[in-house]
This record gives C-alpha cells, sequence and structure tokens, in this order.
C-alpha cells in the first residue's frame, strides 16, 4: 500500500497541496482516478509521490507484506526517484517522455535493463540478455507495438507514443503506477483503446494504477475508486458513482448547477 | 588602507563596467537567439581596431586639450568617435547573422559553437589585413585624463575611468529602457520567449534576430572602442580573454539575464580587483574562482533567466 | 663592484682606422658588411674565391612571434635577421652562397615549427623569443643536429643547469641572458640615487617565467647592494588588460625604486595607468630592463618621469651614431627600410643571423670547403664578431656575451620617438656570473 | 551463441563478427576500412615521410583526436558539450612531466600510468560537481574548472611557469619496457605501444557504447527526467562517464608528455585547447566512434601547418571549419556515407551534376538576398 501523510506543498503563497491524506493499493490491482478542476494540485501530487517534488510538510510511506504476514512501513519521503523505481513506484508523464532518438524496441529495452539492474554492465551488448528481450517481447506484444519496434520514437504518431511511454513504464515492473493523463492528446476515439490497454496490462500483472485523467466517461467505466481534489484539498473520495450523485461535486467538477 | 580599498574598489568598478560592455553583447545574442558566439570577443577586438582608425582622423579635427573646455571637447570628439567605430559593428553584424549564423539555427548546437569558431578565427585575420600585426595604441588616454572630473573633488583619480563608468552607466540604462519600454525591446522580447508565437503576430523573427546580432555586434565593439581609447592597445589576440571573461559574467549573472550581466560584471570586477590586491596568488584564477562558487551555490546564477531578456 | 659610464670594450669606437677595421672584424667581406663597415673592403678573399662551395642557396628558417602582444619584439627580430641577411646577399653572400630566410610564427609550437624547419631541409634554424618552447627545443636540437641560434628566449638556467655545454652541441643563444639586464637594472638604480636613498623596492612584472625569474634577480641584486627592503612585489597577466590594482599598490606603499621587466603591450600599459594614476609622484625611480624594446610604441607624455631602461645588448645611438658611422648607417637603413626604431630586439635577430655567417664564412676558410653542423657548431663555441653593437663573444656555454645598455627614457622630437639618453654601458663580466657559476650563488657573493 | 566462422547473417546482409567484442559486427565495407585504418596506423612511421607528411603531427593529432574521442562519449551519448577537457589532456602530461622532473621517475610505461591515475582522478573531482548540470551550464561550469586549473599550474614555480617541465631525467628520455633507446627507436617503441593500446581503448569504447551503460547513457542524453524515473541515477552514471571520458584524455596527455618531452601550460591546458578538442569531435563526425580521432589528426595538423604556407594562416582553417559546418553537416566519417553515395549515383548519372551547379548558385544567390535584406533592416528596423 502507498500512502501520501499528511502532504503539503506552497509554492510561493499558493498552496498547490494542502494536507492530503491518502491510501493507494488498500485492495492490490486497484485502479484508483484521481480528478479535479485545473489547478486543483492533482500533477502536484503525483509529483510529491514519486519524487519530482519535495514536499514542505507530511510524508509518503510505503507498505509491504514480510513473509510472517506482518506489516512493515517504509517512509520513502526523502529518497530520489531514481530509488524509489526500485520501490516499484512508476509514474508516466502528462507530455509524452520517451527517448526520441531510439527505436521503439530500444525504449522498452533501456526500462527492463533498468528493471533487471543491468544498466552498469558493459560486457555484453544491450541486445544480448535473453531475459531482457523476451519481457520487451511480452510487453511490445502486449501494448501492440510489435509492427513498429523498429521505427524511431519520434516519428510515431501520438497515440503510440502514449502508449510506448506506458509499456516503459510497466517495464520496470511497477506495483504502483502513477500516470498523469495518459489520454491527453489522444484523439477521442484512441483514447478508450489506450486506457483499455493500460487496463489489461494492470490487470495482468496486479498493478494498482492512480491516474489522472479529465474524461469522465472514462472515469466513470474504468475507476475502482475516485479521489477527487479541489484547491489542494482532498474534496470527495470515493465510488465512482459519486459522479452520477453527487450535485455539489458535479458542480465543481463540471460547472453543472442543477 | 581606507583610502586604498576606496581606490581598489573603484578600479573594481571600472573594470566592471568594461566587463558589462563587453558582456552585454553576448547576454542579448545568448538570450533571444540561443547562440553562444565565440566570435564575440574578435567583435570586441575589431571595435577597439576601427577606432584606432577613426580616432586618429577625428582627434585631428580638434586641438589637442590644453584647458578644461578643450578637453571636455576632445573627450566628446572621442566618445564620438568611439561611437562610430561601434557603429561599423552593426553591418557586420547583421551580415554575419545573415550569412552564415541565420541557415543554422535548427542545427544541434555544437555546430552553432564550430561555425563561430571558424568566425573567430577568419575575423583574426581580416584583423590582421586590416591593421597589421603589431598592437596599435589610440594615445587618447592621457588627454581624456585631462578633462577635470576628481580633481573638483579634491582627489586624484583618472578621469578616463570616471568616462568609462558613466559610460556603462548609461549603456545599461539605455538597454534596460531599450528592452522594457521601446517597441522594438518588446517585439525582441516577445520573439526570445515563444518564436512561433511572435510569428503568427506578424513578427519577422528573421529581422528580429539580425537586428538582435547587429545589436550585439554593436556593444561588443563600443567595448572594445571604449578600451581602446583607453590605456590598452589593440591587439591581434585581445578577444580571447575577454570572450572568456564574459562567460563568467554571464553565467554569474544568469544567463541572458541584461541586470545580472550588469551585476555579474561589476561583482566580478571588483572581487577580483580585491583578490588581486589582497592576494596576488590568485591574480589569473581570481575570476573563475568567483564564478565556480557563485555557480556551485547558486546553479542558475543570480538573476536566473533561461532564453530570455530580463 | 665598479660601474658608471664605460667606453664600449674594444670596438675601436673612437678613430677607427681601415686596416684597424678590417683587422679587428676578420676582414672577410661579410664580416666586415655586418660589422657596418662595408665600405671599407677592398681586398678579394682568396681563401674563399677557392674553397668548394655548393652552389645552391643556404636554407634558414626564422621563428618568431609575428602576432599579436609579443610581436613588438618578433617582428623587430624579424627586421633584424632580414636586415643582416640583405646585407649578406648584397656582398655575395656566405662565401658565395646567398641566404634564403623563412619566418615563420613561432606562436607555442617552437618544437614543432623547429622540426617542421628541419624536415624542410633547412640548413639553419633562427629563434625562438619564448623561453619556454626555446627550454623544449634545446634537446631536440642536439637530437636533429640542425643549429639553431635563439634570438631571445633563455631564462637563466637554460644554459647554466639544465644544459651544460656536455649535453649541448648544437643549440646557442645570441642575446644577453635576463641575469645581466635585471643585474644590470639594480646596479643601475644604485648610481641614479645612490645607496643611501634606497630603503626600499617594488616590482611589477608580467607574471609568468621571464617575469618571476627577472623579479628575483633583480631583488637579489638590489638587495645585495643597498640592503633594501621588498614592500610589494605584483604580477600581472602577460598581456594585461588592466595593471591599475598594481599601480595603487605601488602608490600606496611609496617605494624608492620601482622594478619592472613588462614589455610590449604590458609595458605601454604600464606607463600609461602609471601616469594616469600618478605613480611617478610617488617613486623615485622607476627602472625597467626592457621598457625600451616597445620603443615604437611609446609617445612623449609616456616616457616623461624617472624612468630608466635598458636595451639589453644594442642601442642604437651608443656609440653615438655621429661618432660611428656603423650605427647611424644601419639605423637610417632600418628607417628607411621599415619606418621603426630598431630596438634590442632588432639586434637579436640581426646577431643571431651574423653570429652563424660569420662562423660559417670562417669555417669555409679554415676548411676550404663547407663545414658540416658539428664543425660549424664546433667553430661558433668562442667565436667573435662584431655588429653594428659592437664586439660579441659565444661563450663555451653557448650563450653571447655582450655589452649591456642602460639609459634614461626621453622624447626626441626630431625622430618623433622615443629615446634613452645618458646611456650607461656594462661590460658582461660586471653583471653576468662567470662561467660555470650558478648566477644567484655568485650575487650572493657580491 | 559462438560459432567459429567470423561472417553471420543480418538482415540479409553478411556481416563480419569482430573478435574480443562479444558479437559487435561491420559490414564488409566497413570491414575493408577499418583494416586499411589499422594498416596505415601501423605504417604511418614510414608511409608519412613518403606522401611528404609529418609523422610526430600525425602523432600528436592521433593524441588530441583520442581525446577528443573520450569527450564525445559526454557529447554523443550523455549529449554534454564539455568546454574542459584539456584539464585531463593536460592533467596526465604534467603528471609525467613532475614525476619525471621532479621525483626522477624515468621508465616511461610507469610515467604513463601515472598519467592516466592522476587525470582520472582529477575527472572524477571535476566530475563529482558538476555531473549535476546541463547545457550551457555543464559547458561554463567545465570551464571555470580548466580555467582555474590553467591559472594554478601557469602561475606556479612548481610546475615552472609558463616553461613548464621537461620530462628527461637527467637529460636522457625516459625508459621504454625497462630499456634505453636510441631517439627514433625512443619514437617507434611509444608509437607502437601507443597505437596497440589506442586500439584495444577504441574497442573497448565501441564495446562501451553498445553495452547496456552506453544505451542508459544515451537514455540520459536524451531525455534526463525520463531517466531518473527509469530508476536510472543519472548524476551517477554521468560521472562515470565523465571520469571515464576523463581517463581517455588523461592517456593522451600522458602520451602526448612522453612525445614532445616536454610539458608546458599554454599547449596542454589553455582552455582554447579544450575548445579544439571538442571541434576535433564535432568535425570528425562526432556521430561516429573513430570521427573524433580523424577530427584530431585534421585539425592539429592544420593549426600546426598552416602558418608554413599562409601568411594569412588563421583564416584558411576557419574557411576549413565553415566549409564542414555547410557541407559536410554530420562532420567528416558522419558524411562520408552520404558523400560516397552521392557521389556513385552521380558516376552513373552525370547529369546530376547540373542540379548541383544549380543548387550552389542559388544557395549563394540566397545568401546574397539574405545580405541585401539586412541592410534594409539596419536602415528600416524591425518592422
Amino acid at each position: 500500500m502507498l500512502e501520501a501523510r499528511n502532504l503539503r506543498k506552497e509554492f510561493g503563497e499558493l498552496r498547490a497541496t494542502d494536507d492530503v491524506s491518502l491510501e493507494f493499493g488498500t485492495t492490490p490491482g486497484e485502479m484508483v482516478f484521481i480528478v479535479g478542476p485545473n489547478g486543483a494540485g492533482k500533477t502536484t501530487l503525483v509529483n510529491l509521490l514519486t519524487g519530482l517534488l519535495e514536499p514542505d510538510q507530511g510524508s509518503v510511506v510505503v507498505h509491504e507484506e514480510t513473509d510472517d504476514g506482518t506489516t512493515v512501513e517504509r517512509d520513502i519521503t526523502n529518497v530520489d526517484p531514481e530509488r524509489r523505481v526500485n520501490e516499484g513506484l512508476v509514474r508516466s508523464f502528462q507530455i509524452v517522455h520517451v527517448f526520441e532518438e531510439m527505436t521503439v524496441r530500444e525504449n522498452v529495452r533501456v526500462a527492463v535493463l533498468s528493471r533487471y539492474d543491468k544498466l552498469l554492465s558493459v560486457r555484453s551488448r544491450d541486445d544480448q540478455h535473453e531475459d531482457v528481450e523476451e519481457t520487451v517481447d511480452d510487453l511490445l506484444a502486449q501494448f501492440r507495438l510489435e509492427e513498429t519496434q523498429h521505427e524511431v520514437a519520434e516519428t510515431l504518431p501520438h497515440g503510440d507514443r502514449k502508449l510506448l511511454d506506458v509499456a516503459m513504464s510497466f517495464g520496470l515492473d511497477p506495483e504502483y503506477l502513477l500516470l498523469d493523463e495518459p489520454t491527453s492528446g489522444v484523439a477521442t476515439r484512441e483514447k478508450e483503446y489506450v486506457i483499455e490497454t493500460i487496463v489489461e496490462a494492470s490487470d495482468a500483472r496486479g498493478v494498482t494504477t492512480v491516474t489522472i485523467e479529465h474524461d469522465m466517461d472514462l472515469v466513470k467505466t474504468y475507476a475502482d475508486r475516485l479521489v477527487v481534489l479541489v484547491e489542494g484539498s482532498v474534496f470527495r473520495e470515493g465510488d465512482p458513482t459519486l459522479l452520477e450523485t453527487d450535485g455539489e461535486l458535479r458542480r465543481v467538477l463540471l460547472g453543472v448547477t442543477e | 588602507m581606507i583610502d586604498s580599498f576606496f581606490v581598489h574598489t573603484l578600479n573594481g568598478l571600472w573594470y566592471g563596467f568594461i566587463l558589462f560592455m563587453i558582456a552585454s553583447g553576448l547576454t542579448i545574442i545568448f538570450g533571444v537567439l540561443g547562440i553562444l558566439n565565440l566570435a564575440h570577443g574578435e567583435l570586441y577586438a575589431l571595435g577597439a581596431f576601427v577606432v584606432f582608425s577613426v580616432v586618429g582622423y577625428a582627434t585631428g579635427l580638434v586641438a589637442s586639450p590644453e584647458d578644461p573646455v578643450s578637453a571636455v571637447v576632445f573627450g566628446v570628439v572621442v566618445l564620438a568617435a568611439a561611437l562610430v567605430a561601434a557603429a561599423v559593428l552593426l553591418p557586420v553584424g547583421a551580415f554575419i547573422e545573415a550569412v552564415f549564423v541565420r541557415p543554422i539555427y535548427e542545427r544541434e548546437e555544437v555546430y552553432q559553437l564550430l561555425l563561430t569558431y571558424a568566425l573567430l578565427l577568419i575575423f583574426v585575420d581580416v584583423m590582421k589585413f586590416g591593421w597589421g600585426t603589431s598592437p596599435l595604441d589610440a594615445g587618447t588616454y592621457g588627454g581624456l585624463n585631462q578633462i577635470p572630473t576628481t580633481e573638483l573633488a579634491g582627489f586624484g583619480y583618472p578621469s578616463y575611468n570616471i568616462v568609462a563608468m558613466l559610460v556603462g552607466l548609461a549603456v545599461f540604462a539605455w538597454l534596460v529602457w531599450f528592452f522594457d519600454r521601446s517597441k522594438t525591446g518588446r517585439i525582441i522580447r516577445a520573439t526570445a520567449i515563444n518564436r512561433d508565437m511572435a510569428t503568427a503576430i506578424g513578427v519577422s523573427t528573421d529581422r528580429t534576430f539580425t537586428l538582435v546580432f547587429a545589436m550585439g555586434a554593436f556593444f561588443a565593439g563600443f567595448g572594445g572602442a571604449m578600451v581602446s581609447i583607453g590605456p590598452q592597445t589593440a591587439f591581434l589576440e585581445m578577444g580571447l580573454d575577454p570572450l572568456i571573461l564574459s562567460f563568467v559574467v554571464i553565467v554569474v549573472g544568469g544567463l541572458g539575464s541584461l541586470k545580472g550581466a550588469f551585476v555579474g560584471a561589476l561583482l566580478v570586477g571588483v572581487i577580483s580587483r580585491w583578490a588581486i590586491w589582497l592576494y596576488p596568488a590568485v591574480e589569473l584564477a581570481a575570476p573563475f574562482a568567483v564564478m565556480l562558487a557563485i555557480l556551485l551555490v547558486k546553479p542558475e546564477g543570480l538573476f536566473g533567466t533561461w532564453g530570455e531578456i530580463e | 663592484m665598479t660601474t658608471g659610464s664605460h667606453e664600449p670594450r674594444d670596438d675601436g669606437a673612437a678613430g677607427i682606422d681601415r686596416r684597424d677595421a678590417l683587422k679587428l672584424v676578420g676582414g672577410s667581406a661579410i664580416a666586415v658588411a655586418l660589422a657596418g663597415c662595408a665600405e671599407l673592403l677592398e681586398d678579394e678573399d682568396d681563401a674563399i674565391e677557392d674553397a668548394d662551395v655548393p652552389d645552391e642557396p643556404i636554407e634558414a628558417g626564422l621563428q618568431t612571434f609575428l602576432e599579436g602582444a609579443p610581436a613588438v619584439l618578433g617582428v623587430q627580430a624579424e627586421m633584424g635577421a632580414e636586415t643582416a641577411v640583405r646585407r649578406i646577399n648584397d656582398n655575395g653572400g656566405v662565401a658565395g652562397r646567398e641566404i634564403e630566410l623563412d619566418v615563420i610564427e613561432e606562436g607555442e609550437e617552437a618544437l614543432e615549427n623547429y622540426q617542421q624547419f628541419v624536415d624542410d631541409g633547412k640548413d639553419v634554424t633562427f629563434g625562438p623569443i619564448s623561453s619556454g618552447n626555446h627550454e623544449a627545443m634545446v634537446p631536440e636540437i642536439n637530437a636533429q643536429g640542425v643549429i639553431n641560434v635563439a634570438t631571445d628566449g633563455t631564462v637563466t638556467t637554460l644554459y647554466e643547469e639544465d644544459h651544460p655545454p656536455e649535453d649541448n652541441t648544437y643549440s646557442f643563444r645570441f642575446q644577453n641572458h635576463d641575469v645581466m639586464e635585471a643585474l644590470a637594472a639594480a646596479v643601475e638604480a644604485v648610481e641614479v640615487l645612490g645607496v643611501d636613498e634606497i630603503d626600499t623596492y617594488a616590482g611589477i612584472n608580467p607574471g609568468y617565467a621571464f617575469g618571476f625569474d627577472e623579479h628575483e634577480v633583480f631583488s637579489a641584486g638590489i638587495e645585495q647592494l643597498t640592503g633594501a627592503e621588498e614592500v610589494y612585489d605584483g604580477f600581472p597577466d602577460l598581456g594585461a588588460d588592466d595593471m591599475s590594482t598594481h599601480i595603487e599598490a605601488v602608490n600606496s606603499e611609496e617605494p624608492d625604486v620601482l622594478f619592472s621587466s613588462c614589455w610590449g603591450g604590458d609595458a605601454t600599459l604600464l606607463l600609461e595607468q602609471g601616469h594616469g594614476a600618478g605613480m611617478f609622484d610617488n617613486i623615485e625611480l622607476m627602472v625597467g630592463p626592457v621598457l625600451y624594446g616597445s620603443a615604437n610604441d611609446l609617445s612623449e607624455g609616456l616616457v616623461d618621469g624617472p624612468i630608466r631602461s635598458g636595451s639589453r645588448n644594442f642601442y642604437w645611438d651608443e656609440p653615438t651614431t655621429d661618432r660611428w658611422s656603423p650605427a647611424a648607417d644601419l639605423f637610417e637603413e632600418v628607417v628607411d627600410e621599415y619606418d621603426a626604431v630598431p630596438t634590442a630586439h632588432f639586434m637579436s635577430g640581426y646577431g643571431a643571423v651574423t653570429a652563424w655567417a660569420t662562423a660559417a664564412e670562417k669555417a669555409v676558410r679554415l676548411l676550404g670547403r663547407w663545414p658540416e653542423q658539428d664543425e660549424l657548431a664546433e667553430l661558433l663555441v668562442g667565436h667573435g664578431f662584431h655588429t653594428p653593437a659592437g664586439y660579441h663573444t659565444m661563450a663555451d656555454d653557448h650563450q653571447c656575451y655582450s655589452n649591456a645598455h642602460f639609459g634614461e627614457l626621453a622624447w626626441s622630437d626630431d625622430l618623433d620617438a622615443a629615446v634613452l639618453e645618458n646611456v650607461t654601458v656594462y661590460a658582461p663580466e660586471e653583471v653576468s656570473p662567470p662561467q660555470g657559476k650558478p648566477s644567484l650563488e655568485w650575487i650572493g657573493g657580491w | 551463441m559462438s560459432r567459429l566462422s567470423p561472417l553471420e547473417e543480418r538482415d540479409g546482409e553478411t556481416v563480419v563478427r569482430v573478435p574480443l567484442t562479444n558479437g559487435l559486427t561491420l559490414t564488409k565495407g566497413q570491414t575493408a576500412l577499418t583494416l586499411v585504418g589499422i594498416l596505415v596506423l601501423f605504417g604511418l612511421p614510414f608511409l608519412a615521410g613518403i606522401v611528404g607528411l609529418s609523422w610526430g603531427r600525425l602523432f600528436r593529432g592521433l593524441l588530441f583526436g583520442m581525446a577528443a574521442v573520450g569527450l564525445n562519449l559526454l557529447l554523443r551519448h550523455t549529449e554534454l558539450v564539455s568546454f574542459g577537457h584539456a584539464a585531463f589532456f593536460g592533467g596526465g602530461a604534467y603528471a609525467v612531466a613532475v614525476l619525471a622532473a621532479h621525483l626522477d621517475v624515468s621508465e616511461g610505461l610507469l610515467l604513463l600510468l601515472a598519467a592516466v591515475i592522476v587525470g582520472t582522478l582529477l575527472a572524477a573531482f571535476i566530475g563529482y560537481f558538476v555531473a549535476g548540470y546541463v547545457d550551457i551550464y555543464f559547458a561554463l561550469l567545465t570551464l571555470a574548472f580548466n580555467a582555474v586549473i590553467f591559472a594554478t599550474v601557469f602561475r606556479s614555480g612548481f610546475f615552472n611557469y609558463n616553461d613548464g617541465l621537461a620530462v628527461r631525467v637527467g637529460g636522457d628520455n625516459p625508459t621504454l619496457f625497462g630499456l634505453g633507446w636510441t631517439d627514433l627507436g625512443y619514437d617507434l617503441v611509444l608509437y607502437y605501444t601507443t597505437i596497440v593500446l589506442m586500439l584495444v581503448m577504441l574497442l573497448l569504447m565501441w564495446r562501451l557504447v553498445h553495452s547496456p551503460f552506453g544505451r542508459a547513457l544515451d537514455a540520459i542524453g536524451q531525455d534526463r527526467t525520463r531517466a531518473r524515473f527509469i530508476g536510472i541515477p543519472v548524476e551517477r552514471y554521468v560521472w562515470i562517464s565523465f571520469t571515464i571520458s576523463g581517463l581517455y584524455g588523461a592517456f593522451a596527455g600522458g602520451v602526448y608528455a612522453l612525445q614532445r618531452l616536454h610539458v608546458q601550460p599554454e599547449p596542454t591546458l589553455y582552455v582554447f585547447v579544450s575548445g579544439e578538442i571538442l571541434f576535433m569531435a564535432i568535425l570528425g563526425g562526432f556521430t561516429t566512434l573513430v570521427g573524433p580521432l580523424i577530427g584530431g589528426v585534421l585539425l592539429v595538423y592544420l593549426l600546426e601547418a598552416t602558418r608554413f604556407s599562409f601568411y594569412y594562416y588563421h583564416a584558411p582553417i576557419g574557411i576549413i571549419l565553415l566549409a564542414i559546418v555547410f557541407f559536410m553537416p554530420k562532420g567528416i566519417m558522419g558524411s562520408l556515407p552520404d558523400i560516397l553515395a552521392g557521389l556513385s549515383r552521380r558516376a552513373s548519372d552525370p547529369g546530376l551534376l547540373g542540379d548541383d551547379l544549380q543548387t550552389i548558385g542559388s544557395s549563394i544567390r540566397r545568401s546574397l538576398s539574405r545580405a541585401t535584406t539586412t541592410v534594409r533592416i539596419l536602415v528600416f528596423g524591425v518592422r
């Protein structure tokens, strides 16, 4: 379980995250969606969880079950982002971050090499690790990128780049995957396809996902749980049906007055 | 000791103003065009050589200074000559930007470095062709020092230094006015911040860039001219050290920041003069030590801005 | 310690007659021409006429600083070498062989330049100016075996310690070494002000090996002579753009004597900024061994003040040109040809070529054929020859020893150039240690 | 995996597996070029003179080129522009000089080892501070470190100021392999030892850049943020690659000291030497492994030799560099395939030459029109 404990972050006068406490992965493999109006602090929260930002106050904690069934807490508030990856904490960005000059396959491969802890190796060529190559093949297949695997990332269509970005994240064998608007910039008809692929992959691997999403139809369809942020604070937390039933929530989120 | 401290500080300020005049052009070009112009020091040297030729002609028109009035007239003529020399750099800068630099904005930065290095080499020979190989002295320093300045306050300090500081201050004031208040300056800033947006509202980025490069060349040349009418001679390799020192200044101040370049130049000037006074052994290393200290503590420089004129 | 105004040693300054002159300079055509007395020549030189000498011209290379700040010195050396070559070729060449001189920029690559000269088949090479570059070259010169006569370029220790004669066959140096000029400066200061008037001294020297060396030798000398105390030593960068800090330090210390081995643009910068900041009101005397090297860049205002400059082994007007026609001829030739006043570095180039050419001709006369490099090198050791600067000897340590000159910096309206007045001439033995004795040890024994 | 035959099929083309590289391959053409290159390197002492080139100068060019190969690890992979690599070249050279001059160490290989150790430690030290910086800040920080080191050496009596130190103990050349040699023997033994080591180092660099570690450096260069979030400890990896890159410079500097036998600050430590090392990599083609080596040979040759042919000797170098920027956009080695392809097309279709002339003509016209426009801008302002 990944826990945000009283997280607070200020940028000058602006309190972007205000005493946020949340738990993700209480049910392993759950899909949590974070929604909220612009400026609600959604990305800041993800940045705090993944270590791109340091909180002014509060902590980020990972709960882990040991072999004897007890739970151990580990505070990772001050752990570098690259080390959090080892804790199973992986993210993607709103703007696609892939290695533009590498091919699709190389992109995925470098992530998998990192997961297998082989990046410091200089003894062999990067494509000569059989276990790595098998994992890469699996991922390419799962994200339907086999056909474009030898194309350079910067030449791909936008939807495929998004998928590649996510595929790399899965290549890191995450326990928690934080996705910052995986469908932003993707054409409407492809959005479902992107989310569907992510859902399949995370179901197959039992990954807890935390997704920032603006498209409420997608949220309704796929969310196990919903977190609504407004002005840096948790406004609502619960079942996605809240979107239908909670009038105040609808007003805040959709500007709908009833 | 106190008197010395005062004079050393004044010397540092004077040197800082000179550094600012050189570095301002570099920081403008870098801030707007994103190009680190390695030939900048040669533009500075070119200004120093041109002013030698212009001054020789201009001072022939006036009597050499004998009393305060003729000294002031002499000073005005020499300063005008420095401006004329710098103005020669305007078409030179514009030509270089249009012919050589413009085709490679889209290329990787390292090619811009290689290109401006090539221009540096070519400039050396252009000056060798124009003015020969030996150092040249405009010979106006003594005359400028006869302008009565500090004598009025009852203390002896070279008037040229005072004049150079005032000129440096004027350059800074004008640049701030230009980029904050004038229409052209605002257009340049808009272009620096977002090229595509500027193009969309009908600004010709080509022309903006040419103008900026020409301006950068102008201030480099003006710096060279101001130095050359002072105690320094103009010589072929004179551009190398100021180029490196300009790097130091604009990094200390924050890349692309005019105010940063100003504060950075004065800081580097004053600290290095103090260092040479108090710890002579660090003479050559002083500016770089200042730069390392500031960068390692405050990586973005004192006024860190990126890619835009502040 | 004897000092004071000396007659030049035995260059026959006064009342020279034709036969004496011919005997004096060795009698051959070019020796006479290079000494500046070509009009004295009458007889054909049979020994050389009959010698077995190849027809092709001598290929020579000179490397010197041709551009930038050090060109002030380097171009003078070039003019000097060219003038000597012109005189040689106008007088029938060295044993009938004309000299073709290639001149190239020394840069930082003196060693590489020398190798290129050798690859190009040069018979002899001259230069460089820079001492560090020269030091790097000496072993290579001995490995390649093509004689090099340095125009300048040595620190004191070069032939004293690093390359003693037993390890050195082919590397020679014409110009006086820096001990001589720095010591001459110390002696000069004592002569002008008097021992009792010198209690403090300061130095502003260029911040590189030469400047540090000169300061060390001067300090040793002046402290030995007067017991004076050093109150400031500053080392602005070579090619500095500002010396205001160093000048202010001198102003606040008010030393009796300021020593500066700044040259070229550094010398003019120091003089300009010094005048601007009133430095010459705060010192009794400034002595600078190479200030006059910038003669062509000095203006009337700059030479004002209590300043005395050295001029190494040559000052064009010593002995005065109205008494010594070779110097007068040379001065006229240089002004005509180059529109410049010759300085000591002119003689660096002129003398280097002369040393080699006169030795080569002597060798031809002795051997009846053109000498090999090793024969010529052997002959150069102990070789004496004349230039308009006087008589010079190439000593056992391959360092040439000549008179050192020092005088008061002044302005000549006639020439519209800086001149030296009241020139003092120091014989080599007064300001340099005997062969085999390290300089600082020798000074300590004054 | 391992087969006896060095040949294998890949993507329908026969490629040659290179020994000692764990399966790296070359095409037939590349193999031929490599073999020719190696033959030329080994024949250089004898071939250079025949074609009128200076062997010593080519040797120095190879050494600076080797420093550029090291720098290129940063430039090509982590995409960091170092303006301070002379620090490691000079550091290596001065390690040799100081040991020989002050401690009387006379075995050349020992001196070379010391050069590598000292230069690499220097790189590790500087790398520790600069690894977190990118872009121009990285460039100028490395430059500042370089400048401070230069200033320290230049003004220190221990290093004998700008006059520098001789690498001769008691006036003799160092020994190599424990033996004293004649001057020519020394040069030859030093050269061949260097060439062998250099080939090994190139092979290692080749392996390195194709290893997972090389791929991680690519990742850092292309997107630092992403690299961190796939778990790459970016600064540590940059630090490691900076140190390796310094090692190549230190090796080259050490051999330089042994070859020249006298080390001075300006030719080894001055910041413009750093610039030259950078430009060698770019002009030789920084997207290739051996491009920087070629660039080193070319630039050193130009810098040392043009003065013997031209009175104006800076401009010719500048013009050559300009030509490379505009007509060989990927540097010499990087553009070679395009040029060869272009030439063979023109050989089969001479009509293309006419098009070339037109292209050149129109580009000159464009430049001229740009130049005249600038005059108008000067008169009428931006609008």
